[in-house]
């Protein structure tokens, strides 16, 4: 990594993992079968991100997917969503959505639990106001999912 | 300067006309490659505004005292001041709206109800920006019988004449509406064949000049238009005020578009009568001050001089084409022989808006997205979008080598 | 000023935030007495512009750099003020217009053609300035079916509420749309019975607020207001910019209203779709360095306190009232038991336009002709016009002293 | 007449024969019949100027009067105009009409003719811009009545 000098703040948005996700995006297919998905468009950029879920026996997410197009903000934190979310029941995972959603838009970072820590990455994107939209967009998808919409609000 | 035939413009000391051109972002000097989306302002236009409200305010067309008409007598000095900027043959063929993106809807209900016929078409091509799209598809799905074609562009990002010939030939074309510049591909397109073309097919014609009247010299009546639109925040002047050019037998034949104040002739409860062009068509109270600031932004272009403008964007545009090519990853939207002072491009590996906001921390200011040209990006499958950097008056050959350095850094991070 | 409930205006404090009181008119100190047309400019509207220009300034909702997001940031920043400023619930509510005028327009076309329906009729009064009338009109003669009817003014100028009644108990009317403040009697209507009245016979309500909002606080939330509408130069604010307030029901329920940038979602050549307002009904780059000036208008009002300027007024209204009538054949029109600072009068065998011209040259500024009301003053039988004198915040009881001396003399020479 | 001190330029516009027609306009009345006749309004301040032309057997203008409401200059033009046209054949008038306009707008007095001469009250009018239409007005109709149209644009 020969980042020129003085670029420390862009390392706040583009951690290693944020990079790495976005280079090489996790659960990048189509569930088919799945039980709920949900499309998230930001028409101003063009950004588009669809997530895919599968439940469990006692309705908790059993596997989470996406597709989508976007920039590397997006489509890391559409990745590391389908990394996160597995093994939670509907409600945790939109308080989850709720929680990072927050941290994106100040910065807060929360390591209460190891999920929480592992998208504190993404609280990095506050700094960017114009980009929050991108690290929020799969988790506007998720809720619209969970909520049995087909469409994610673009807020 | 005594001797300027044609003048060359001396950049350095034009951007010290520009007070934002000497401020920093995060430290580093502004380099500001986003003028297509909208141009700073010069001293000149910000302190003829300052003046006026400071010194000569009030409403226009209203009072019978001194200062009501000093600033009638400001903005019609500004409505002048446009025409000759157009080369318009009168006055009252200038309309004042807010913005470009008014002067086509404008159009498009006045001309559109007005003028064409049930069974008549609109023709705009792939590679206009929405101002010049979407009312269009509005005025189609009124329900009058009015339809909407689509003249292609060809794979080197320019106007497909022949396409354009082809639709022209069905004889239900009323009106051509195209750019004069695209403000993605930086295509300037040949408004005066153009035009040719459609009054050969008994078609009248509008350009969207709202790119092309800050890079080039414009004469309405060279180019045979019936309709030109630009907006005033991209030719160095303020927001809030565009301009519409008609002419006269045309606007006089349209009925209105906004009611109100000032547009009328006479009016009781129940019925209203319209008053002549321009008037007809400025409903309330207009932009005054921002007429005064656009004045003042024509004077200023003008007296540095369209054609040194454009020279200097010439020279630009050269510079940029060839350092440009030298970016490992890069790729050119179109390939335009004409082209004005705005590049759209792909960075392989690089999503346009990581690009954009990596380039602004080096203080580089690009824009990325569709801008406002989403079909013409499905044309050249681009969907996610493209970055963009436009150029202005005040833009340097240094500019563009810190954009091509920074290229090149970006490519190496995001790797 | 320590203790401040309710704030006292300390007027020749505010006198010099205003450059333009300080100028003259042909060697006479100005006495501005139109301020109904359009308020002079404080030095913070004229400052902040100025810093926008020279500071912050780009595009907006387009860039992903710094400077595009401060303009951002700025525009919304100004939407959160109008909000503020009206007490609406939400900044989504706030639908940025050019003008009064075009609001009215706005809710004419979106409101009109998406949810009223055939057989409904639209209310207004005689009272009520064209801006509120014409729109209407025109949407009458869409041949939609919508009609077009008016309430009664009494001889005091007041708004007939038996004869709204009346017109309401017909159980057609889907919408009211009236003014809160006439700009020529003055009279200050009942927002809130009103909007109750409508409401309860299943109606909506629009308030021109182009004077209202200037010399009232405004709660729409407490008025019960689904629409409302003022001007930003009428507020002390620039020219170009206006302020519809929408309830979010009923905004997101309209279709919209210009087509073109920043008000669509996704756009193909053949298909658009919309944003969520208010993006939805600001098409195109939309007043930028305005709204900024707006917003440090409303911070300028706001700090100086709606009750004081209020209080203010009241007192000015007062003396008017009670030195305008000893003026030898002057005849006041209306008689409302709530008036602003506007007054339209009569004066004996002077016709308001040579009377006008007249008071200029004393450097005393008022308006002459019909105000933009010619139902109105065809309802007083005064086809002729009238002349006006309108207050501002910076107004004093000398102007009022130097407009009645100013009569009287008028009187004397045409006699 | 006591006009205030200072009230010089005011007199440029409102001479005393300005005032005098304008208190007592001449030949205010419907000529009827009348040859022709046209209506000129000035939407922004209400003022409207009927005139009526009576011609003479070979085709000059015979009589003139006017109906109208307005300013004192609106009214004392139209009162000129009804005592100046008689005897002027229609290209007269009409060139007549052309010259009262040039002095309305540059203020040059012209004394060459004796109806020029009396008409130059209208003269101070240029140094007040938003009145030149008042001391138009009844001219716009005289040219619309001898061109045959009803209504007079308003310039
Ligand atoms: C009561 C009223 N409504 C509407 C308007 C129109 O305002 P604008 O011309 O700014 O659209 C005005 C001012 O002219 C007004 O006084
Ligand atoms: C080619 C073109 N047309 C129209 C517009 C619309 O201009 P405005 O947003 O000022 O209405 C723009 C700028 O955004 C443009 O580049």
């Amino acid at each position: 990594m020969s980042a020129p000098a003085g670029f420390e703040e862009l390392r706040d948005l583009y951690q290693e993992v944020i990079l790495d996700h976005g280079r090489r995006p996790r659960n990048h297919f189509r569930l088919d079968p799945c039980d709920a998905s949900a499309r998230g468009d930001n028409p101003m950029c063009g950004d588009r991100v669809e997530v895919f879920l599968a439940f469990g026996p006692e309705g908790r997410i059993a596997r989470a997917s996406f597709l989508g197009r976007g920039c590397a903000v997006s489509q890391a934190s559409a990745s590391l969503l389908t990394e996160t979310v597995p093994g939670l029941s509907p409600q945790e995972a939109k308080a989850l959505s709720a929680r990072l959603r927050e941290m994106a838009k100040t910065g807060a970072r929360d390591d209460s639990t190891e999920a929480l820590a592992r998208l504190s990455a993404l609280s990095g994107v506050h700094e960017f106001p114009s980009r929050v939209k991108c690290a929020t967009l799969a988790w506007h998808a998720l809720d619209a999912a969970l909520d049995g919409v087909k469409e994610a609000s673009s807020e | 300067m005594m001797d300027a035939a044609p003048a060359r413009l001396d950049v350095a000391r034009v951007r010290q006309d520009f007070p934002i051109l000497a401020t920093t972002v995060r430290g580093r000097p502004l380099v500001f490659l986003d003028s297509g989306a909208s141009a700073q302002k010069p001293r000149a236009v910000i302190e003829a505004m300052t003046r006026c409200m400071e010194t000569a305010y009030a409403n226009v067309h209203r009072g019978a005292y001194r200062l009501s008409e000093l600033a009638t007598e400001a903005y019609e000095a500004a409505r002048a001041a446009a025409q000759r900027f157009l080369g318009a043959e009168h006055a009252e063929e200038i309309v004042f709206t807010r913005n470009s993106t008014e002067a086509f809807n404008l159009v498009a209900h006045s001309f559109g109800r007005g003028l064409l016929q049930p069974g008549q078409a609109v023709l705009v091509s792939e590679m206009e920006h929405h101002a010049n799209l979407v009312p269009w598809q509005m005025l189609r799905d009124a329900g009058l019988g009015i339809g909407l074609r689509f003249v292609r562009v060809t794979d080197a990002g320019e106007l497909d004449l022949d396409d354009l010939a082809r639709h022209l030939a069905q004889g239900d074309v009323g009106l051509v509406s195209v750019t004069h510049m695209s403000n993605v591909l930086g295509t300037v397109t040949p408004a005066a064949a153009i035009a040719r073309m459609a009054h050969a097919a008994g078609a009248r014609v509008m350009f969207d000049g709202s790119q092309a009247a800050v890079h080039r010299a414009v004469d309405v009546r060279a180019i045979g238009a019936d309709f030109y639109a630009f907006t005033g925040h991209k030719l160095y002047g303020p927001t809030g005020i565009g301009v519409l050019y008609g002419r006269r037998e045309l606007l006089s034949a349209m009925p209105p578009f906004l009611g109100g104040g000032d547009m009328i002739e006479t009016v009781t409860l129940e019925h209203s009568s319209w008053a002549a062009p321009p008037a007809r068509f400025e409903a309330g109270t207009p932009a005054i001050v921002e007429a005064v600031g656009l004045h003042a932004a024509i004077d200023y272009v003008t007296a540095l001089g369209m054609e040194a403008i454009e020279a200097h964007e010439r020279d630009l545009v050269e510079h940029a084409s060839a350092r440009l090519a030298q970016v490992k990853g890069l790729s050119l939207l179109g390939a335009p022989q004409d082209r004005g002072g705005v590049f759209a491009f792909a960075l392989e590996g690089v999503h346009p808006h990581d690009l954009a906001t990596f380039l602004d921390r080096r203080g580089v200011c690009v824009r990325a997205g569709r801008h406002c040209a989403e079909p013409l990006h499905a044309r050249f499958g681009l969907e996610g979008g493209t970055a963009r950097a436009s150029f202005g008056l005040y833009t340097t050959r240094e500019e563009i080598e810190a954009l091509a350095e920074a290229l090149d850094a970006a490519r190496e991070f995001f790797a």
